[in-house]
């Protein structure tokens, strides 16, 4: 319905403090969130990593940072190997996949809120328009 | 009539008697029967139904009446005058019992209405101008009362145990083919004559057990038939639902228990679909004549004694039969009493019917 | 079953994955000339420029193998192919049979010819070992002044990294402008522009023909115009072809790269090759040549993998593209990005100051080519676009726009690319 | 005088240590209150346009926001009261008719809270519902007098029954409480999408309003109630077909003898397809039928719509509860509807004069007891069910309403309370936050059909716990038994006509 509060939650949840307040008044840089909302006219949606099965950014990655992780089968980046060359962003065809803004020099994107029993955008949405569900 | 005030609620000991072949029997047993129940009344309130005797005036409406004063009886029979032959009048014969005080006058009157009369009310059967002459006795006569207006059948009441009643009016003295008892443990209207069981309209009699929580709306659905209650009585309302579905409707006795204690939607699933179709039908249309609520009652009319049950069977039922004779009663221990060796007894399911028909019209 | 790969780069590593994925028995082994387990070559300018450690190269963890039970044969040369043997010939005394083979043996410098190109102080730049013998060279020779030939992204890359050492760089460049492969003028004068500013002295329309030499080692460039340039370390990056001395002599057919159908496959049955080494289809040109380049390797090597596998899977066909960043500056080209011929429509924003540099080229309404400078966000979606040759006719002036999303793709696309989940609208 | 406004309703205090300026609430609220300011990067709010809808207090994610009531005061004064004043302001800025939404809120008695229920104690025993059948299965529709049944006697001792009386169409319910019509045009697709499901579901009725039936909700049609009203929008062949029943609106009790009007800015390409009118304009319901201009009309008007569907689907007529109504509805029953639904003077609607809102018809409680006892009098209460309607709030209201003499209840506001509502009363605005009284596909979309169905089933299915549980306590179990039997009711704190009226006694009154 375009509040775009789960850009609100994402950012939380990926800030230093995951607190709300903080995270928007005391944290600088000021935390990313890793999802994207699109809006045109009333329509709009909130777009984030699919974690496709057949996902370009793994056979783009020179750096071998981007994996899927073996329980939750999302695709991550492994911050520390990655060089910020940008062969993801040229490769994903949902354009997900973003710059760290937060000063280093790697990806930004959607990690499924590792930990978090459901994705934030998930739990926070208050017209449940964003689902999480595999698919194959 | 401030006695009328208030609806009846009573947990009460019910008994009845009927010989199917129409052999007529005296009353000794029922009153022994009766008896053996006395701890389910309180002495507030006792009678009886009998039906064949008055064989001799087996043609004739017999009103059994009960006055509180002169003035009421002078009043009744000048009304009654007005609209029926008096065929006989008499008092009902008493014996002296310490036990039963503050009786009424007691009298029966045999009736045939007037030709001219019925004329003026071209629109009513002979049976609809019985019943508006009782309504009129007992709603406009100051202190009279209608105990029964059947034919070839009468009821015997009052405050007091059963069977002192039943001696009171010296029962053991008539012959019968159907008795029927009803000791009484009102919990709130004080015990008064009138309001004593069984409760009679035309040939019906209706002894009755229990508080029917569907009252509110049985009374009123009768209302839409017509019936307006006088005496704010579970039975009363029994022996207005049986009068409408059974003398005016037409209905079996098995159809007007499926009525009265309808079985659930769902079990109504597990019928076959005919049979399914009739029980939905019956709901649909007389959901509101379901007596809702614990009860256990024995109708009885010239042709037949029925029992039945609420339908879950919140009050007490037994029924027997022994040869000709059929017992139902709240116990087995009053059948027991009086029929030491029954062929058969059962417990009737929550509102499964228990009939008793008369094979052959007695003579 | 007993499969072979000649080569251990991406290619050679996604077949690995696409055959084990359906064949967890048969015998698998990798032949690798280069002495280390796997790394990640386009990595070795960063290793150059001590950005990243050397641990940092490999790109897939060490237990990959045993993981998926590959026999490693590293430092081994393959020389030569016995097609009806079905041998491996490493030295006139080891060979190595295989039932299927892989030929991922990726590309080679290409060295000109230039008087004295034997010194010590000549160096290649496209293998780890280039990378750490330059550093050596630089460590035991304290190497003040470098010349750089070739300014394609290799070459300026290394120079990237050389001036990041505090070495100053002069770019040699034949054509008239650097990246003249890939970007059109616009996106390289800003980055010829970003090279002066962190040091970078560039010398276009110009060549080293020769190189003096004190003691055996470089010590000056001699330019076609006669130019002398000091240099204690010249590197050669004037491109690259694919590596197939392997299949010299042998039948299976070649032109620049190794031949091969849709299935990644040879002329010759069981005899596969993917990677910087063949020659595949070209999907926005509709012909087959060699696209040395990362993703189009690993995408190759997977569905040459799964054939191999007896798993039938078509090469979708590629198109050039890179990301590279150079001087701090993020840069996306993807397809034709400067056609020549006419019938091309172009869409370019430009704000110099930033930099900011964005060209889209369209061929009748269907995107074959972009170029992103500075902001790159999103780039992908073109990609995208360009790959499932979307016609553009209907939001083509969203292109360049702030709003433009997967929101202004038509409804269909957006189904096509995903279903539901989180874009229902 | 200078020119005045009156001063707002409503103020908006925004916590600044909380707000994070988000702009979650900027985004949101239809009425732009709340608007972001970039030189300071913080939002304000403009509590003058604010209606008190609540959303932005709902959904700002630090709960910064607290919409409270204006302090401001005006002097104290029993007769013009601040709404008096404000309505007056109002009037003499504008020169138009005072619109409003939903039921009148004036401080008329509630009869509701002055009824009690009764329950068992010793001389019957109280039923657990939780351990025994309790049916709240309901059959709206006609009943015949009587039934015949033919007895055969087989071979077999066992007689043969046949069911000689043919039983009229009936509306099946599992639980006694219908959604009562709200138009497509009044609410959004979204909206009516919901109830449907929520209806069928449960096993019971949604009414479409004057509205029409949008073609995606024709697969909904077994738990329809397709209504005719003075404007026949939307009305056809497939329409009356589509429907389980036929509903005539006479009346609404929010507006008794008012037509409707729905502009023509919320006709979308849906609505005008979906009502058959041109995109645009407006949609007037004119106040009478103009083919019913008596009792006699409309009985022609019935049997015309029981002709049109074969006399397969009961007809029925919905009026306002005015003065007159029980012999309206002794008419209208001896007309030959099968149904016929009141709406109190509480009765909800998407927009009325808020003088007429406020001050026509009466309270459904008395509608209800005086109608019922006036159709048993006449001995033709079987001939037709009563739905009862109008601002029914909670499983007591129901219980209490059947005990009066309803067959079942309509609930409106109740049912879009479930789905978000918070009765700002400005459905007319069209400007409904909650994309419930919307046609604006900014504001529909808020409202997740999948979401609000389901707050409506479990609205529904705690209602009907409850009414079961209120049963059992009686010692009744199967609902039949509690409708019209207001022997269960007694009063508190009425006054003795009260009591006469809805024919109940007073608290304290034994049997």
């Amino acid at each position: 319905m375009g509040c775009r509060l789960c850009e609100v939650y994402c950012l939380v949840q990926h800030s230093r403090t995951k607190n709300i307040i903080k995270a928007y008044k005391g944290e600088y840089p000021k935390p990313q969130p890793r999802l994207i909302v699109e809006e045109k006219g009333h329509i709009s949606f909130a777009l984030q990593c699919r974690h496709c099965e057949d996902a370009p950014c793994l056979e783009a990655c020179i750096t071998g940072a981007m994996y899927r992780d073996k329980n939750t089968a999302a695709i991550l980046c492994e911050e520390n190997k990655c060089v910020g060359c940008w062969m993801c962003i040229m490769v994903c065809p949902f354009g997900v996949i973003g710059r760290n803004r937060e000063g280093k020099k790697v990806i930004s994107k959607c990690d499924l809120c590792i930990g978090a029993e459901t994705p934030v955008c998930v739990k926070n949405c208050p017209n449940e328009a964003i689902i999480h569900e595999e698919r194959k | 009539m401030n006695y009328f005030l208030g609806k009846d609620i009573s947990g009460c000991g019910l008994v009845g008697v009927m010989d199917q072949s129409g052999r007529r029997f005296s009353g000794r047993d029922i009153i022994t029967s009766i008896a053996c129940m006395r701890e389910r009344a309180n002495g507030l309130g006792g009678g009886f139904a009998a039906y064949g005797i008055y064989p001799e005036f087996r043609i004739y409406w017999c009103f059994h009446m009960m006055f509180e004063s002169k003035s009421a009886m002078v009043q009744t029979e000048e009304f009654l005058r007005d609209n029926y032959k008096l065929v006989k009048d008499e008092i009902i014969p008493t014996k002296e019992d310490k036990y039963v005080r503050y009786r009424p006058l007691l009298w029966r009157y045999f009736l045939q209405p007037k030709e001219e009369k019925m004329k003026l009310h071209y629109d009513l059967t002979e049976e609809d101008f019985v019943v508006k002459t009782v309504m009129e006795i007992n709603t406009q006569i100051e202190g009279a009362f209608v105990a029964s207006s059947g034919k070839n059948m009468g009821v015997f009441k009052g405050v007091g145990y059963p069977e002192d009643i039943g001696r009171f009016y010296r029962l053991e003295e008539y012959e019968a083919y159907i008795w029927t008892a009803h000791g009484r443990f009102p919990t709130n209207t004080v015990g008064w004559w009138g309001g004593a069981h069984p409760f009679g309209l035309l040939d019906w009699s209706v002894v009755h057990n229990g508080e029917v929580s569907s009252y509110g709306i049985n009374r009123r659905f009768l209302l839409n038939y017509g019936y307006s209650c006088a005496f704010f009585t579970d039975t009363e309302v029994m022996t207005y639902l049986f009068d409408l579905l059974v003398r005016k409707h037409k209905l079996s006795f098995e159809i007007v228990a499926d009525i009265l204690a309808a079985p659930f939607w769902d079990g109504m699933e597990r019928e076959s679909p005919e049979k399914r179709e009739i029980l939905k039908a019956l709901r649909i249309t007389y959901g509101s004549a379901l007596v809702n609520g614990p009860f256990s009652i024995i109708v009885a009319n010239s042709e037949s004694m029925i029992g039945l049950n609420d339908r879950i069977k919140l009050r007490p039922l037994m029924a027997a039969t022994f040869e000709n004779k059929l017992y139902i009663a709240s116990e087995e221990s009053a059948i027991r009493e009086i029929c030491p060796t029954p062929d058969k007894v059962w417990m009737p399911k929550a509102g499964e019917p228990v009939i008793g028909r008369l094979k052959k019209q007695n003579g | 079953m007993n499969y072979v790969i000649i080569g251990n780069g991406p290619s050679a590593i996604s077949a690995v994955r696409a055959i084990r994925e359906v064949d967890l028995r048969s015998k698998l082994t990798i032949i690798s000339d280069e002495p280390y387990l796997n790394y990640s070559r386009p990595l070795i300018s960063y290793l150059l420029s001590k950005r990243i450690e050397k641990d940092k190269m490999p790109f897939c963890q060490e237990n990959f193998y045993e993981e998926n039970q590959v026999q490693l044969i590293l430092n081994k040369r393959a020389k030569s192919l016995d097609v009806k043997e079905k041998n491996i010939i490493l030295s006139h005394k080891e060979r190595i049979p295989f039932d299927r083979l892989l030929i991922a043996t990726g590309g080679a410098p290409i060295i000109p010819e230039f008087r004295g190109r034997d010194l010590f102080g000549i160096f290649t730049f496209t293998k780890l070992q280039d990378a750490e013998e330059i550093a050596r060279y630089i460590r035991y020779n304290k190497v003040k002044e470098a010349v750089v030939v070739g300014g394609g992204l290799i070459g300026l890359k290394a120079a990237e990294a050389i001036i990041e050492l505090k070495i100053k760089v002069t770019i040699v460049e034949l054509a008239d402008r650097i990246l003249a492969a890939t970007f059109d003028k616009n996106a390289s004068s800003v980055i010829e522009v970003a090279l002066e500013k962190i040091g970078g002295n560039l010398l276009t329309n110009n060549t080293a023909v020769e190189i003096k030499s004190k003691d055996k080692r470089v010590s000056e460039v001699i330019l076609r115009d006669k130019k002398r340039i000091r240099a204690e370390l010249v590197i050669v990056a004037i491109g690259v072809r694919p590596e197939i001395e392997v299949v010299k002599g042998t039948s299976i057919k070649t032109n620049k790269g190794i031949l091969v159908n849709n299935f990644m496959q040879t002329n010759i049955k069981d005899i596969y090759a993917a990677g910087d080494c063949c020659e595949a289809k070209d999907s926005l040109l509709g012909i087959n040549r060699p696209i040395p380049i990362w993703p189009v390797a690993a995408s190759q090597g997977k569905v040459a993998g799964y054939n191999m596998a007896g798993v039938k899977r078509e090469y979708s066909g590629s198109f050039t593209m890179n990301s590279i960043e150079l001087c701090g500056i993020p840069t996306i080209s993807v397809g034709q990005t400067y056609p020549q011929k006419k019938g091309y429509e172009v869409l370019e924003y430009f704000d110099k100051d930033k930099p900011i540099y964005k060209r889209i080229v369209l061929k009748n309404n269907r995107i074959v080519g972009a170029i992103f400078l500075g902001d790159i966000e999103r780039a992908g979606i073109y990609t995208g676009l360009i790959k499932d040759r979307v016609d553009a006719g209907s939001f083509k002036e969203h292109l360049l726009k702030e709003d433009f999303g997967l929101i202004i793709l038509p409804k269909e696309y957006r189904k096509h690319l995903v279903t539901g989940t989180g874009i229902e609208v | 005088m200078a020119k005045r406004s009156p001063p707002t309703e409503f103020i908006i205090e925004r916590d600044d240590e909380k707000c994070i300026a988000c702009q979650v609430c900027v985004r949101m609220c239809s009425n732009d209150v709340h608007s972001y300011d970039t030189e300071t990067d913080a939002v304000f709010s403009d509590s003058a346009k604010c209606v008190g809808c609540h959303f932005c207090e709902t959904i700002c994610p630090t709960g910064a926001i607290t919409i409270g009531r204006n302090p401001s005061e005006f002097k104290l004064n029993a007769n013009w009261n601040a709404q008096v004043i404000k309505n007056i302001i109002k009037q003499a800025e504008t020169g138009g008719v005072l619109l409003t939404g939903m039921g009148c809120d004036r401080p008329y008695p509630i009869y509701w809270d002055h009824i009690v229920l009764n329950a068992s104690q010793v001389t019957n025993p109280s039923i657990d519902p939780l351990r025994e059948p309790m049916e709240l299965c309901t059959y709206i529709g006609r009943k015949p007098d009587k039934i015949e049944i033919q007895i055969t006697n087989s071979k077999s001792q066992i007689p043969n029954y046949r069911l000689q009386t043919l039983i009229p169409p009936q509306l099946k319910l599992e639980t006694p409480i219908l959604f009562s019509a709200m138009s497509y045009g009044s609410i959004s697709l979204n909206a009516c999408r919901s109830l449907a499901r929520a209806a069928a579901e449960i096993g019971t009725f949604y009414n479409t309003g004057e509205g029409g039936l949008h073609k995606e909700l024709y697969r909904y049609s077994p738990n329809t109630i397709v209504q005719v009203a003075s404007g026949r929008f939307g009305v056809h062949k497939e329409y009356l077909e589509a429907g389980a029943a036929i509903e005539i609106k006479i009346g609404q009790g929010a507006k008794p003898g008012i037509g409707g009007h729905l502009p023509g800015e919320k006709v979308s390409e849906e609505i005008s397809s979906t009502r058959m009118i041109p995109q645009g304009t407006d949609a007037l319901s004119p106040a009478p039928h103009h083919d019913i201009y008596s009792i006699e009309d409309l009985k022609q008007l019935i049997y015309a719509l029981k002709e049109a569907t074969r006399y397969k689907k009961p007809v029925g007529v919905k009026i306002a509860a005015v003065h007159n109504v029980a012999p309206i509805v002794s008419g209208i029953v001896r007309a030959g509807a099968d149904f016929v639904a009141i709406d109190g003077i509480r009765g909800g609607t998407g927009a009325a004069p808020t003088v007429v809102r406020d001050s026509v018809g009466i309270p459904i409680e008395l509608a209800i007891a005086v109608v019922d006892q006036r159709l048993r009098e006449e001995g033709i209460r079987n001939q037709a069910s009563i739905i009862a309607a109008g601002g029914l709030r909670n499983s007591a209201d129901v219980i209490k309403a059947i005990a009066l003499g309803a067959d079942a209840v309509y609930i409106g506001t109740a049912a879009l309370v479930a789905m978000g509502c918070s009765l700002c009363q400005s459905c007319y605005t069209g400007k409904c936050n909650w994309g419930i009284a919307t046609q604006d596909p900014y504001l529909t979309k808020r409202l997740n059909p999948d979401i609000a169905t389901q707050r409506l089933v479990n609205l529904l299915h705690a209602w009907s716990l409850e009414i079961k549980e209120m049963l059992g306590g009686m010692g009744i179990n199967a609902i039949e038994s509690l409708r019209g039997n207001r022997e269960q009711l007694r009063g508190v704190g009425l006054s003795d006509i009260d009591l006469k009226l809805l024919g109940i006694k007073p608290a304290g009154e034994a049997w």
